[in-house]
């Protein structure tokens, strides 16, 4: 148990029972930032298992060269939707808009975010960008067939659905960058007396982190889903070659905030390790100040990488060269992070718990996916590699391998705090080894296939490939398998997993030292804080 | 937020935070016209020349009128600033309806200017404009949009200004809530005004448990030259996006009317 | 939270009638300058006078003068990012 | 400037160099973890010890790290210059992109639907795009270029070995991407002569009295199916009744069916002027049941046309 202390049993009453409004309205009209982390995790995970389910039919059309499921146009409409779905709808808005929402306040001290209604409006408009993009399914001419990327002039030309997809995803930009807002300010200005800068939570830094890349990215890609929306009904010809506009450009702005974007996926992941790490190793984080400082770099040097996803789109030789230069510096902060995580194992006493097995998955997976990252951005090898399957199977060790397994970790290390009950820790483990080989299985082929030359968003591909893709496919049956026995075990602890109690792992941030779930202002009495936050001298195991 | 004996009681607002995510929400409006400008720094850089023909359609006059038309609305927009702050409510709220006459008289311009050029056949994907040169497509493409984008802002800040505007008018209150863990704890209790010599002039019903919450609404009124910063928080913070729209026509200008 | 706002009481009616005037100076001139067709400088010129400008607007009508260090920070932040996107952008347009 | 023989090589060096230092990062970071899990297992270790870092070790894993990938782009860079630069001597090709099919055509005019190329000698590929962007993407030799509609790029490599080499699209350009392929054919020198020289024009220069009216229809339509080839109309139009993106040629002349024209709906029958006019305006009447995707092609000359419709009415 922590050393702080908790309030007596007589004032609490948990979150949950404390609401404004009856039945589903305490939900969706609470500014309370808890609910609001929650109805972020529910909806996110809804739209995961979208996603996961239309990935489970590509890969099952794909394992075998010719049609087996569906036709061409409905395949290319499925990879468009996966990526939309799992890029806008998961990934983007992932720890930060669910976890971040929940334990950034508590985290800090304090009783909400700054802005409450705003946060409010946030969901409500992920929940609109959401449902537009599932809308673009069904109205319309039909899905649309773009790639998530909307890469002028295709997007221009095809006579899909994309003014609604773009559209949806501007207005997620939008919701992407209310959270931002929200997260600088509450940094700002609400940390807990004695809250210095460096006596926050790491996951507090990389999402203090993350927010400033929010804001300042995410309008970019949503003036140019603007101007794609614009090109196509009033033809205002900046990205149409025929009247003088520059695909190029396109590409330049859009990456502008995707490359971004990947570091607002990854970096609050990073942060969520970074809180389970020393926990399970029972010891104070190895390096505090360098990983603080590797976040805010990273943020500041993800911001101009942006061109090493066009070495082969016929940018400059110059421009390529610097890119390819500053990508390599970016890689850095990130191996600076990875080494202190395992330093902090060093010495420790070590629980093996399944967040910790997630978490070191995540490590694992992402370190793969990053040397891998540092491989294409080698400029003479992206020439080979861009646009195949290497760049796929890249791009899913990154952001599922890495933003995915966080995820799954701060779900397992967060959970008995957001619920109040545990879930059985047997199943969770069973469920992350079949995830990892499944992950394993799925994605390590698309390395190979990749340098053999299997291009990207192919529907159809000549016999030669087809080894790697059925050992894909099988892994992905392993991985869906594992995800759901994951997701059914944690779903079924909801109700009748054992009482968590208020600091089940043995945690020294400030969110174990409230009860389990926390009480509706988080704190009976703003604390004071006057110790580092992973200082585990007189906190016991368990 | 202080907390009362386990009641929390939320009035308090951090005025200075409010104003760090306005400041932060301008910076997503400056990145979103930064988009644009770097299109724009784009296209002017490869077709220097036809973006220097396209200009001489635009008619300086009005662009000009316009511009002395948004800088004057930002002075009023900060002279109301400046008045609230010592406490003249009245010249405050004149000075945002001035700044709204401005707004919408530059929306009148631009409706006419825009009006005109439609129908000379100049607007998007017309026929006319596909005649002429590929920088003159993309020198009148980027600017309806830059300005369409521009004129949408400014039909915001003149809605967000009547907003603000009326709820100056309203006088000002202040709600306070007693919430949380320990409302229970007023069980039996009751809320009474008192008069000078304690006299009790009003009271509430006993509170049991069936009462959630309560709520006390405060009015006051300004009271000389002390003003409450809660009364113009919010119109300071849409000044600052009013700011913002005219420092984005300060740079449409020169570079769409005075390139020619 | 603390609360220690000292800024906006310093601003007099008179800076914000001036700051105008300098405004509309600064307009007179940059349209002038552009009637004389003065070539490839008259684009420098405009865009000087705009981005004078536009900081005069930012440190007086915004008050950004007034305020901590944090918030002229925060601006120059956000200006540099918009900066470097232009920047790299033109290391592809300029030398392709 | 010759650091590599080829573009092949160029990227495999660069590919083994970078594998190398990834897996042996991996292996370290691994390794380490794993070690550490087992060695401070709460069993063996129960008493965390409180170190809280080491400042000389952080300077070294920023440094290592920095040092090995300035290499990487070091390496990568020096090929990519390679890739970039152009040998003298090269023989030129152009090649058009455009959904979803190939079109390369030779300094002297001859076109064809592949590559073909003389082997052992750097070969510069001008790419074009008709339409939307694609990627010229040679797995074997390791190159791969967008073709932007607007902007001209280039490809280079090396031919080493005689033999069918794929060419895909790699940029997605969509709904039948994945069969925008082709081969890049590698032949000796001579060989590649030959054939370089031969069917120059795309349609037989006839002299009447020569041959007859029937000669010169089979002539004709010889060269309407080669030039159906090259222009990538089979890319969505089958030959043997099968459902692509556009109606199928099979039976196509004299076959009645309901077009829109202008928005409105009317009955035709498929005769030499409607094939003619879609050929050269394909917007202007769309087949019920199809999208208005077909690019109008351009730059087409009367002969060809014609030489494809006397094509099209055999089928």
């Amino acid at each position: 148990m922590a050393n702080h202390a908790i309030v007596g049993a007589g004032a609490y009453v948990d979150f949950y029972k404390a609401k404004r409004y009856p039945g589903v309205l305490s939900w969706i009209l609470s500014t309370d930032h808890k609910r609001i982390g929650i109805l972020y995790l529910a909806s996110m995970l809804s739209f995961f298992l979208v996603g996961m389910s239309i990935g489970f039919l590509m890969r099952l059309e794909l394992i075998a060269p010719g049609k087996q499921l569906v036709d061409p146009q409905t395949y290319n409409a499925f990879f468009t939707l996966h990526g939309v779905i799992m890029i806008f709808l998961f990934i983007v808005p992932g720890l930060s808009a669910s976890f971040g929402n929940f334990f950034l306040p508590i985290h800090i001290g304090a009783p909400d975010v700054a802005f409450p209604r705003l946060n409010l409006l946030s969901w409500w408009l992920f929940i609109a960008g959401g449902t537009l993009a599932v809308l673009s399914m069904f109205t319309g001419s039909g899905p649309p067939d773009t790639g998530w990327t909307f890469y002028a002039p295709y997007s221009i030309r095809t006579g899909t659905n994309v003014i609604l997809a773009a559209f949806a995803a501007f207005v997620l930009g939008f919701s992407s960058i209310l959270t931002g807002i929200n997260f600088l300010t509450t940094v700002h200005r609400m940390r807990a007396p004695g809250m210095g800068w460096f006596r926050m939570p790491l996951f507090v830094w990389s999402l203090y982190a993350t927010a400033w890349m929010q804001v300042l990215a995410t309008p970019v890609i949503g003036i140019n889903l603007l101007l794609i929306i614009s090109e196509r009904l009033f033809g205002i010809g900046v990205f149409d070659p025929a009247k003088g506009g520059d695909p190029i450009l396109y590409q330049h702005l859009f990456w502008i905030y995707s490359h971004p974007a990947v570091y607002i996926m990854i970096l609050p992941g990073m942060g969520a390790i970074s809180e389970i790490m020393p926990v399970f190793s029972r010891r104070t984080i190895f390096g505090y100040k360098f990983i603080a400082y590797s976040s805010i770099t990273i943020a500041a040097l993800g911001s101009l990488v942006w061109g090493h996803h066009m070495f082969t789109s016929g940018q400059s030789y110059v421009a390529s060269t610097i890119f390819s230069l500053l990508t390599m510096l970016v890689a850095i902060p990130s191996a600076v992070k990875v080494f202190n995580w395992i330093a902090t194992m060093y010495k420790g006493s070590i629980h093996i718990e399944a967040p910790l097995l997630f978490a070191m998955s995540f490590i694992f997976l992402f370190s793969v996916g990053g040397l891998t990252g540092m491989m294409i951005g080698t400029l003479s090898f992206d020439v080979h590699v861009h646009d195949t399957y290497f760049i796929v199977g890249h791009f899913h060790y990154t952001m599922f391998g890495g933003m995915g397994m966080a995820f799954f970790a701060a779900l397992h290390y967060w959970f008995p705090k957001m619920f109040g009950r545990m879930y059985n820790k047997a199943v969770a483990k069973m469920a992350w080894l079949m995830i990892f080989v499944g992950f394993n299985t799925l994605y390590f082929p698309m390395f190979i296939l990749g340098w053999l030359g299997m291009p990207r968003r192919y529907y159809d591909y000549l016999p030669q490939y087809q080894g790697g893709h059925v050992v894909s496919t099988i892994g992905s049956w392993i991985l869906i398998a594992g995800i759901l026995i994951m997701l059914s075990n944690l779903i079924r602890s909801l109700r009748t997993g054992e009482k968590a109690d208020g600091n089940p792992w043995g945690g020294t941030t400030l969110e174990w030292t409230v009860p389990s779930p926390p009480p509706l202002e988080n704190f009976e009495k703003i604390p004071h804080v006057d110790r580092d936050p992973y200082d585990f001298e007189g906190v016991s195991a368990r | 937020m202080n907390t009362i004996d386990g009641l929390t009681v939320h009035h308090h607002r951090d005025y200075t935070g409010a104003k760090i995510g306005m400041w932060v929400f301008l910076f997503t409006e400056l990145l979103l016209f930064g988009g644009m400008f770097i299109l724009y720094s784009v296209y002017r850089t490869v077709h220097a020349e036809d973006f220097h023909h396209a200009a001489m359609e635009l008619d300086t006059l009005v662009g000009t009128m316009n511009t002395l038309i948004l800088l004057t609305s930002s002075l009023t927009m900060a002279l109301s600033i400046a008045l609230i702050q010592t406490g003249r409510k009245k010249s405050s709220i004149l000075c945002l309806v001035l700044t709204i006459a401005f707004g919408l008289w530059f929306m009148v311009n631009k409706y006419f200017e825009w009006g005109a050029k439609f129908e000379h056949g100049l607007y998007p994907g017309s026929e006319f404009l596909l005649q002429h040169s590929q920088g003159e497509i993309l020198f009148f493409g980027l600017y309806f949009t830059m300005t369409g984008l521009h004129g949408l802002h400014v039909l915001v800040g003149v809605g967000v200004l009547s907003v603000v505007g009326f709820k100056m008018l309203n006088k000002p209150y202040e709600d306070i809530v007693f919430a949380g863990p320990g409302v229970d704890k007023l069980e039996g209790a009751e809320i009474a005004l008192l008069g000078k010599s304690g006299q009790k002039m009003w009271s509430s019903e006993v509170i049991d448990d069936s009462v959630e919450r309560v709520s006390v609404r405060l009015k006051y009124r300004p009271v000389g030259k002390r003003v409450r910063k809660e009364d113009y928080a919010l119109l300071e913070n849409s000044g600052l996006y009013w700011h913002l729209v005219d420092i984005i026509w300060i740079f449409l200008f020169p570079l769409f009317y005075l390139i020619t | 939270m603390d609360n220690n706002r000292t800024d906006q009481e310093h601003t007099g009616f008179d800076v914000y009638v001036l700051t105008w005037v300098t405004l509309l100076i600064l307009t007179a001139i940059t349209v002038t300058v552009a009637g004389m067709h003065l070539g490839k400088l008259s684009v420098l010129v405009a865009v000087v006078v705009a981005t004078v400008k536009a900081g005069v607007v930012l440190y007086f009508f915004m008050h950004l003068k007034y305020e901590s260090a944090l918030f002229k920070i925060m601006v120059y932040v956000a200006l540099g990012t918009l900066m470097i996107f232009v920047g790299l952008t033109f290391f592809d347009i300029l030398f392709r | 400037m010759d650091l590599f023989s080829s573009t092949t090589e160029a990227v495999n060096i660069a590919f083994f160099v970078t594998l190398g230092i990834a897996v042996g990062m991996l292996v370290l970071i691994t390794v380490l973890m794993v070690v550490f899990v087992i060695k401070y297992h709460r069993k063996r270790h129960p008493k965390a010890s409180q170190v809280k870092g080491h400042t000389l070790l952080e300077i070294v894993w920023t440094v290592v790290p920095t040092l090995l990938a300035l290499g990487m782009f070091y390496l990568g860079w020096v090929g990519y210059k390679f890739m970039r630069a152009v040998p003298e001597g090269a023989i030129e090709v152009s090649a058009t992109g455009r959904m979803w099919s190939w079109e390369f055509e030779y300094e002297n005019g001859k076109r064809s639907p592949e590559l073909y190329v003389p082997v052992d000698r750097p070969v510069k590929v001008n790419l074009k795009s008709a339409d939307v962007l694609h990627s010229f993407y040679v797995p074997a030799y390791r190159v791969k270029q967008d073709v932007v509609p607007g902007l001209d790029t280039y490809v280079w490599f090396h031919p080493v070995d005689t033999g069918l080499y794929d060419i895909f699209c790699a940029e997605y350009c969509g709904q039948r991407h994945s069969y925008m392929m082709s081969k890049v054919v590698v032949i000796p020198a001579a060989e590649f002569q030959d054939w370089v020289e031969q069917d120059v024009e795309s349609v037989p220069v006839v002299s009447d009295e020569a041959t007859s009216d029937q000669e010169q229809v089979e002539r004709l339509r010889r060269a309407g199916e080669r030039l159906s080839k090259i222009k990538g109309c089979n890319a969505c139009h089958s030959t043997d009744g099968s459902e692509l993106v556009g109606p199928t040629y099979k039976g196509l002349f004299g076959r009645a069916g309901v077009v829109i024209t202008d928005g409105e709906k009317r009955q035709i029958v498929v005769d030499e002027e409607y094939l003619r006019k879609s050929i050269l305006e394909p917007s202007a009447d769309i087949v019920e049941g199809y999208g208005p995707v077909m690019p109008s092609q351009q730059g087409i000359t009367e002969e060809e046309v014609n030489a494809i419709v006397e094509y099209l009415k055999t089928l």
